[in-house]
């Protein structure tokens, strides 16, 4: 469970996030939306550690997430899929899949089978360098190697840019499903709506480093949030 | 502060020359030492100056300008590389100081400022081809130097003085190396293929610094022992050999003026204070070292003399002070600021020391402007009025350039 | 002109302008030499070297041109005006040839090599100052940009171009006076070399021509030519997609900082006295870089002060602890990266606070 | 030590050291007064070892003759000590003695008798002085003392003496050896003392003929140097077979010079390989302009002389270990303190690579005057181990050990890191640290612990390029300084990242240099190295092996 | 209407993987053309080619029926009026988001010009319009890198009108914009074609229907389908590899 209780975070002098608040539970999807710029992966950074907070509190599984680093974060079940994939351009997919194995136990240091049946396009290019791949193969790279780290946690930024209709698709029912399987918390930053609604149990919307609107799926006002979204 | 007499000394205590002259310093200091245990000059203490110009040469330039005008030195004892020296020359003219150059060097040069304390060519690289064309029988030569100006000179002045002697040229190999040339195989292989061509064959050596570990292992490993091919330098002394194990390199020689094993009261008095001063049994002494032993004392007596530590004093009553130097005889100042030294040949022990194996019969006479150039072999040079000129063409009859 | 002084250049050249106007004076009218005539000549080298560093950042801090070779550019300006100075020694020299130096004297010359002609004439030997320079920057990056070669794989070639150079200058047959390069100079243009005056003089130029130099770095990187040069800095491709021609626009400072260099080579040689090989040294055009990083890349003024600082230091350090300087100047250099990200500038001006537009901060260009 | 198989049937049964000398002398004896009668002979063996001291080297050198000549088993240990520079005078009596170090003490021996003087106070005693000169005498008079001895090894030297020192009157004395001689490499090598000795005495036309064939199939320089004087034979038939025999060999040797020159490419490039591979990881894949890696070397070879000094001092017998024991000491050592570097100053400066430049500069600056300070700016003396020392041959082509063990040593450590970097978890983790250090802290690597392996990894194999410098340059402050630009320019000629380009690039660079420096000089060659890297980075701007495509583009 | 951009027989193969088969395709002026297709089917590396970033292998490729572009470079490319958009934003990051509009304004690109350069009014005038027009005149003086992922593609969008090229090359405009902001792009991108030919590749087919032109599929280097919208996504392999269900 992940509680994410009133933060702040400053770029320098400038204030990205103010007294954010918002939680993820296992087995459930929450999805954060907004326009641009608003501090949607600012927060994402934050949880997985790329970016202190100058205020608040982040709780994960009992502990004080601001007390970790962002390696120790990923080892504690967090494991990220951000924004401009950010593959290893110089490791082969396959090497670029193993860079998770250092935080796994010996017995799972194996890239799971679910990685290839979402991703097919990955089991051919094993040996492709990451960064020659195209935009959208990079996506599903980025995603496969999070899931290798079978986290607890899945911190997913707009994980269907530029990614095919069909695959955004695939994407959707990987999400349901892990969701599903009910051992993982999921949070969501997503721009395509239709995409995020489908899938949300809850979610928050920001505007301006805050979060202006939140609620479970079913208090969701599509019209009211759309508009949110516009202006 | 008046009542010191500042010694300055220039010479570099860190970069590539770092190797070289850190022990000339430390030679200075040790010197200075004794002089005011002795109480001084003339009731004056000495306060030596140290500064690094650290091997860069416009720095040298630089340091000494300081030395002279910033901290009032009234005379410096430094510079190894002729092209230090060269940097600092105008300087000393210009503030008329003086300086004391305790280095071996290609010669072609006087100047009233300078005090050239170490060898000439005449003095060095001469009587050592002597000695193996006559001793050894050497008919065949290869003359191996780094590319700059002592080496070039020098093997210029020893293929004249070759050819002079009925050397053919195809037997005189000439082979120039860059700064601190690591790699020897190549050329060591090149000269034992020159040496193979049934006549007896040798190495003139004027290789600087640095390279010579290199070479002088990569003699050892291919094979090429003294007996073959001996090599002589005029760049390896004591100092040198400790970087290396000795025991391949039995045999191959170094011309010098002086040696650290020659058996005199004054040497191992001399080395018995270096040994004291510097805390280390092992450390060794060597050639430029007693140039500024001979350099300091003669300055000493020279300002005792003078009464005064006056640059114009000096440089007048330097001319015609001897001073013991370390291997037996006295060295006198010349009146073109060389001095008159022994030389001696010394082969290569396996304890890292050299043995002398010959001597000049008397002391030789510094010779600034050689002999065996067409171009400086009508200049000498005279600093006592009146002709009072660093080269003068006995030719035309006039003072050269220069001043 | 918008505005090409800026706060910090205008502190810096009026200060430089004090001490053009101020040292001079001082020495030619006030009795006992306030500041000794060595110190001139000294302040006058820390101003070559502060052109130099200017020349190296309007390549480096603006254009992402790492150059480890450009004390090849300062060494040529600098032998050409060695060459302009041997000449003018006549038959003063120790052979008294009055056609050859005497170093070609005594290794045999017959007669002057080709490339000396010329050098006679103070004219021709202020073109070459530039000439020279500029037209080895000019082959040297047609090529290399043209064939995009950037990053550490240019500075690395610009590092063997010096070498090569270095260890050519080195060989006596090239006509250049071998490792001990050209020395023993009299007087330019019939002014004593070592009188108090001509040293003045060449200070004065000195400072002159830093300032000049900074005027005109500041004006290119202020024009949009400036602000093209830091996008190939920071994505040249993306430069080229908005049809801009980066090997041009590099070429074009490649060459001004060459021709920059050049200058302060020249200005150099008669204020040292002494021109070789060692210039061209490899570790020479890095210690360039380090004063560029030490004093904040990509302002100008930070640079020349880099330069000064370094060489005021290295001056102070090696005669007050001639054994150990060494760590000390480590120490600093260290000190200052960790420390001082921006350089010694940008800590001095983020301690005056003074909130100003923000200025495009150098950026690592990508490998 | 092994014996010698016995060969003379006269005493073969024995192995007893004094009878066999007993048989020798004997046999000696007999050929001495064949061959050096005279004057000589009438002085004792006693009267001669007295003569010694006296006079200039050329009449030493007689008197070494005339000991020989006189056939006394007993010359040979005194010639010995007098080749090794060890017989003196002492002051006191005026003995002869060989003077042997005993615990840091002299002791003088007598050297006839071998009578104990005691210990000799400093300058007590005066070196009997040899030259060059004087100790090629020796040794051709301990050769012909030592042609029958039973140790082949000793007869070979013996024979090879008599080759390079050919002396007519004892041809005799070869023929017999040559005679009595069944080991093969020692047969051969008296063939050709022989055909050395008939060109340089009067013999025979159709025996010198066949000498000339003998050296022909020798084929080496040393032939070469016997048989080029023969050209200007008067007689014709000879100096048309010498030009014959010359032309076979310089044939022959044409083809062995460019192999050594590959192999004379093959060790530069070891050793440019050396120095460069730590700087393949720090500066190629870590990205951080390292100007500290060449006193990371430098420390790697102190660390050697350090362990030898130790190994000197206490453990004499180690020495030929000293080498193995300070590899993974200098790796440590140099390790440690890339490790320290890289915690204390470089991973500041992570995002901020050319900045790394000017604090490595740094660190280079104290480091060298630390070592400055510690040893003193000399030179420090490493030796080599036997198994370093010395040379063989393949065919015309002189190998020296040191340069073998370094190639493949250089391979070694290559093979090593290939297998870390590509091979293991932590070679990964390294790879992905360098390339993006938050995504890989994203994915769980702890970045700080991975950075210092790696700097920590390039800087101890630096080290281990200090260890394998130390046996052919100098040990220096200075050794770093020299080794930085041409590392650089390996790694960035090969293309940076890619550490198999930095073999390539090591060899290559080497191999062409040497072919260069026979034509253009050691100098040229390298000033035309550096215009090819330059000229041929035109060609391909990303290095040797660049690593091409979309991945490196952004 | 003339052919303003056409691709014959283009191939292009990387390590032996054919990114772009056989691919033929043209363009008229005016033109605005959507090109879909799988991931990795070769849409950015047909812009690759088209812009002279990549060499084809082989294959001709004409500008207006006369320039073959096959021998240009990128600044040629650009020069002769092809401005692009990358799938990865690309600006400049240490410019602010006014001059990255001013840098890429259409004027002189020479040596001379630039360094004698002023900015005039109406250039001025024009860097407001566009940023106003994408939504960034308040920040106007901030510094490009400070700029969020999606500020960023703005900001691009705003560079690529300001170079006022003749063929605009887009590459996945609306990737990561919020839905009302993708039709407002598309909308854009509607407007300027017929005076510019517009070329534009996306994954988001509401995006592509609101353009409301021309498709092409391409799958694995080659043209699979062409036509309308409705008319493509009725085409059984593109539903297979592309649309999927
Ligand atoms: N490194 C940075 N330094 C300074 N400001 C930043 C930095 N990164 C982002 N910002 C600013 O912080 C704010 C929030 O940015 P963030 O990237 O979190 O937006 P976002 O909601 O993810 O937008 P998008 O949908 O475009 O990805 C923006 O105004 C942006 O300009
Ligand atoms: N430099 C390269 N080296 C190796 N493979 C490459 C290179 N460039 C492209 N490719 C391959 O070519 C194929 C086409 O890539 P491209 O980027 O053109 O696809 P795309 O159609 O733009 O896909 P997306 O919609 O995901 O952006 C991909 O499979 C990619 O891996
Ligand atoms: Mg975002
Ligand atoms: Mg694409």
């Amino acid at each position: 469970m992940l509680n994410i209780d009133n933060i702040d975070l400053h770029y320098g002098a400038a204030q990205a996030l103010r007294g954010v608040s918002i939680s993820a539970e296992p087995g459930k999807v929450t999805t954060v939306l907004g326009r641009n710029g608003v501090g949607k992966t600012t927060l994402l950074r934050a949880i997985t550690g790329r970016q202190p907070i100058s205020a608040g509190r982040m709780d994960w599984e009992g502990t004080d997430l601001s007390t970790l680093r962002a390696d120790a974060r990923a080892r504690a079940g967090i494991a990220s899929v951000p924004q401009g994939r950010e593959i290893f351009p110089l490791l082969t997919v396959q090497e670029n899949l193993e860079t998770g194995f250092g935080a796994l136990p010996r017995a799972l240091r194996h890239v799971p089978d679910e990685v290839f049946t979402l991703f097919p396009v990955l089991k051919d290019m094993l040996g492709r360098r990451g960064g020659d791949l195209s935009g959208g193969q990079q996506q599903q790279l980025a995603i496969g190697r999070a899931l290798v780290m079978r986290p607890r946690l899945l911190v997913l930024d707009e994980p269907t840019e530029g990614i095919q209709p069909s695959i955004i698709q695939d994407i959707g029912r990987a999400i349901s499903y892990l969701r599903d399987r009910g051992d993982m918390a999921i949070l969501l930053v997503e721009q395509y709506f239709d995409f995020a609604r489908d899938l949300c149990d809850s979610f928050a919307v920001m505007d301006r480093g805050q979060i202006v609107k939140s609620g479970t799926r079913d208090s969701m006002d599509e019209a009211e949030l759309r508009g949110l979204l516009t202006v | 502060q008046e009542d010191t007499i500042k010694v300055g000394i220039l010479h570099s205590l860190s970069g590539t020359m770092a190797i070289s002259e850190t022990t000339l310093k430390d030679v200075m200091l040790m010197l200075i030492e004794e002089q005011n245990k002795k109480g001084g000059i003339n009731g004056q203490m000495l306060e030596a100056v140290v500064v690094d110009p650290a091997s860069d040469w416009p720095l040298f330039a630089e340091k000494a300008r300081e030395l002279i005008e910033g901290e009032g030195v009234d005379v410096v004892f430094g510079c190894w590389t002729s092209v230090s020296r060269k940097s600092v020359l105008p300087v000393f003219e210009e503030l008329n100081s003086i300086l004391f150059y305790p280095v071996q060097y290609e010669g072609e040069e006087s100047q009233r400022n300078v005090f050239y304390t170490g060898a000439a060519p005449n003095q060095q690289a001469i009587p050592a081809v002597d000695y193996l064309m006559n001793e050894e029988g050497v008919e065949r030569w290869v003359l191996a130097g780094t590319d700059y100006v002592y080496p070039r000179t020098t093997n210029k002045i020893l293929e004249a003085y070759l050819q002079s002697k009925g050397v053919a040229p195809e037997d005189i190999m000439i082979n120039y190396t860059p700064f601190g040339h690591s790699d020897w195989q190549t050329i060591v292989s090149d000269i034992a293929t020159f040496g193979s061509a049934g006549k007896k064959t040798a190495v003139v050596s004027t290789i600087n610094g640095d390279a010579n570990v290199p070479f002088y292992k990569e003699l050892g490993n291919q094979g090429i022992s003294a007996e073959d091919i001996p090599v002589v330098a005029f760049s390896v002394g004591e100092e040198e050999l400790a970087g290396l194990d000795t025991e391949p390199l039995v045999g191959h020689l170094a011309a010098w003026n002086y040696f650290m094993s020659v058996d005199t009261p004054e040497n191992d008095a001399f080395i018995d204070t270096w040994i004291e001063f510097i805390g280390d049994e092992n450390e060794v002494t060597n050639d430029p070292m007693e140039a500024h032993y001979i350099g300091f004392n003669m300055w000493v007596k020279a300002v005792e003399a003078a009464g005064t530590t006056d640059p114009d004093a000096v440089i007048d009553s330097i001319v015609g002070v001897s001073v013991p130097n370390l291997t037996g005889g006295l060295s006198t100042m010349l009146p073109n600021h060389h001095i008159t030294k022994p030389v001696l040949v010394g082969e290569i022990q396996d304890d890292g020391q050299f043995d002398v194996v010959w001597e000049t019969p008397g002391l030789v006479r510094g010779d600034a402007w050689s002999d065996h150039l067409p171009e400086s072999a009508p200049l000498i040079s005279n600093w006592l009025p009146p002709m009072s000129c660093g080269n003068f063409n006995t030719e035309t009859g006039t003072c050269g350039g220069g001043s | 002109m918008t505005r090409l002084v800026d706060r910090r250049m205008g502190i810096f050249l009026t200060g430089l302008f004090i001490l053009t106007v101020a040292i001079p004076a001082g020495n030619l009218w006030m009795e006992g030499q306030p500041v000794p005539s060595y110190i001139v000549s000294l302040l006058g080298k820390y101003l070559c070297y502060a052109l130099l560093a200017v020349a190296l950042d309007l390549v480096w801090g603006y254009t992402g041109i790492l150059s480890l070779g450009h004390g090849a550019f300062f060494a040529l300006g600098g032998y050409a005006m060695g060459m302009h100075l041997m000449r003018e020694i006549g038959d003063r020299g120790v052979y008294a040839n009055p056609e050859l130096p005497d170093f070609m004297v005594f290794l045999n010359y017959q007669e002057l090599p080709w490339f000396w002609y010329g050098f006679d004439q103070f004219w021709f030997a202020c073109l070459m100052v530039l000439l020279v320079p500029g037209a080895l920057a000019f082959v040297f990056g047609w090529f290399a940009f043209r064939s995009r070669v950037t990053g550490v794989y240019l500075s690395i070639i610009t590092q063997a171009m010096t070498y090569a150079l270095m260890l050519a200058f080195f060989r006596n047959e090239m006509g250049f006076g071998g490792n001990n390069g050209l020395t023993d100079f009299k007087d330019v243009l019939g002014f004593d070399l070592q009188s108090d005056a001509t040293r003045a003089g060449l200070f004065v130029l000195s400072a002159l021509a830093l300032t000049a130099g900074l005027l005109i770095s500041k004006a290119i990187t202020k024009s949009k030519l400036g602000q093209i040069l830091v996008c190939v800095r920071d994505s040249e491709a993306r430069t080229r997609f908005l049809g801009y021609r980066v090997e041009r626009y590099k070429l074009f400072v490649w060459v001004v900082s060459a021709m920059m260099a050049g200058v302060a080579g020249a200005l150099y040689t008669p204020q040292v006295g002494i021109i070789n090989p060692g210039e061209f040294s490899p570790a020479n055009s890095i210690e360039i870089v380090i004063w560029v990083a030490l004093g904040g890349r990509g302002t100008l003024v930070g640079a020349a002060i880099g330069a000064i600082l370094v060489a005021a230091a290295k001056t102070l350090l090696t005669g007050w602890f001639p054994e150990i300087w060494l760590f000390a100047l480590g120490a600093l250099f260290i000190f200052v990266t960790i420390f001082m990200p921006k350089g010694v500038l940008g800590v001095v001006e983020n301690t005056l606070k003074r909130k100003k537009k923000p200025e495009p901060e150098p950026r690592e260009a990508e490998a | 030590m092994r014996a010698a198989p016995p060969r003379n049937p006269t005493c073969a049964p024995e192995r007893d050291m004094t009878i066999l000398r007993l048989c020798l002398a004997v046999l000696l004896t007999c050929l001495a007064t064949l061959t050096a009668p005279g004057p000589a002979a009438a002085q004792s063996f006693e009267d001669l070892v007295a003569d010694l001291p006296e006079g200039k080297f050329a009449e030493r050198s007689a008197v070494v003759a005339r000991l020989a000549a006189l056939g006394d088993p007993r010359a040979v240990p005194v010639l010995e000590v007098l080749r090794d520079g060890n017989l003196h005078v002492l002051k006191s009596n005026g003995a002869v003695v060989a003077i042997r170090e005993i615990a840091g003490d002299d002791v003088a021996y007598d050297a006839i008798t071998g009578a104990e003087y005691g210990i000799v106070p400093r300058r007590g005693a005066t070196k009997i002085r040899v030259n060059n000169g004087l100790r090629r005498d020796i040794r051709a008079a301990i050769g012909t003392l030592t042609l029958r001895a039973p140790d082949p090894a000793l007869r070979l030297a013996a024979a090879e003496a008599a080759f390079s020192a050919p002396d007519p009157d004892q041809l005799d004395l070869l023929r017999a050896a040559r005679e009595a001689e069944n080991t093969g490499t020692v047969a051969e090598a008296l063939d050709y003392a022989i055909a050395a000795t008939l060109i340089a005495a009067d013999a025979p036309e159709a025996e010198q003929v066949a000498a000339i064939e003998v050296l022909r199939e020798m084929g080496n320089q040393d032939a070469l140097s016997i048989l080029t004087p023969l050209l200007q034979a008067t007689n014709p038939v000879l100096a048309q077979a010498a030009a014959d025999a010359l032309a076979a060999i310089e044939a022959n040797q044409r083809f062995w010079n460019m192999a050594q020159n590959v192999w004379f490419g093959l060790s530069l490039g070891s050793v440019l390989l050396l120095a460069a591979i730590g700087l393949a990881i720090t500066f190629g894949v870590m990205g951080v302009i390292n100007m500290a890696h060449g006193e990371l070397v430098m420390i790697g070879a102190y660390t050697t002389f350090f362990v030898q000094e130790i190994i000197r001092t206490s453990f004499p017998h180690l020495f030929d270990w000293s080498l193995l024991i300070a590899a993974p000491l200098a790796f440590a050592v140099a390790g440690a303190v890339g490790v320290a570097i890289e915690r204390g100053c470089v991973r500041f400066l992570y995002g901020r690579p050319l900045e790394t430049l000017l604090a490595t500069w740094g660190i280079s600056l104290i480091l060298q005057q630390t070592v400055r300070s510690i040893f003193g700016p000399n030179n420090r003396e490493v030796g080599n181990p036997s198994w370093m020392s010395g040379a063989f041959e393949v065919g015309q082509m002189t190998i020296t050990y040191n340069r073998l063990w370094i190639l493949l040593f250089a391979l070694a450590v290559f093979a090593v890191l290939l297998f870390v970097l590509k091979k293991t978890a932590i070679g990964l983790q390294m790879r992905a640290v360098t390339q993006n250090r938050a995504m890989a802290a994203n994915m769980g690597i702890r970045t700080g612990w991975v950075d210092a392996m790696t700097f920590g990894l390039g800087a101890g194999i630096a080290g281990l390029a200090g260890v394998a410098l130390s046996q052919i340059d100098n040990v220096s402050p200075n050794l770093g300084q020299s080794y930085i630009v041409d590392s650089f320019m390996v790694v960035v000629f090969g293309g940076a990242g890619n550490i198999w380009g930095t073999l390539a690039a090591a060899f290559s660079l080497g191999i062409a240099n040497k072919f260069l420096e026979p034509y253009a000089g050691a100098v040229l060659a390298k000033i035309l190295v550096l215009v090819f890297i330059i000229l041929f980075i035109q060609k391909r701007p990303r290095g040797l092996f660049a690593v091409k495509g979309r991945a490196v583009e952004n | 209407m003339s052919i303003q951009l056409s691709l014959n027989g283009v191939n292009r193969s990387f390590d032996g993987f054919k990114a772009i088969n056989n691919l033929s395709l043209t363009v008229e002026k005016g033109e605005l053309r959507a090109i879909i297709g799988p991931n990795g089917a070769g849409k950015t590396t047909m812009m690759d080619i088209i812009t002279g970033k990549t060499r084809p292998d082989e294959g001709e490729v004409l500008w207006n029926q006369t320039v073959d572009l096959t021998r240009t470079d990128e600044a040629d490319s650009a020069n002769l009026g092809i401005g692009r958009k990358f799938q990865k934003p690309t600006v400049f990051e240490t410019h602010t988001v006014a001059d990255n509009i001013a840098l890429s304004l259409k004027a002189d690109r020479g040596i001379w010009a630039t360094l004698f350069n002023r900015r005039t009014a109406a250039e001025e005038a024009r860097i407001t319009e566009l940023l106003e027009l994408v939504k960034l005149d308040g920040d106007r003086d901030r510094l490009a890198a400070d700029l969020s992922h999606g500020q960023k593609q703005w900001l691009e969008i705003g560079m690529l009108l300001a170079q006022d090229p003749e063929l605009l090359l887009v590459d996945e405009p609306a990737a990561g914009m919020t839905d009302a902001e993708t039709m407002r792009t598309a909308e854009l991108l509607r407007g300027i074609a017929g005076k510019h030919t517009v070329i534009v590749v996306e994954h988001d087919m509401d995006f592509v229907r609101a353009l409301d032109c021309r498709v092409t599929v391409l799958h694995q280097g080659h043209v699979l389908a062409e036509g309308s919208l409705d008319h493509v996504s009725a085409n059984p392999q593109v539903i297979e590899v592309y649309l999927g269900r």
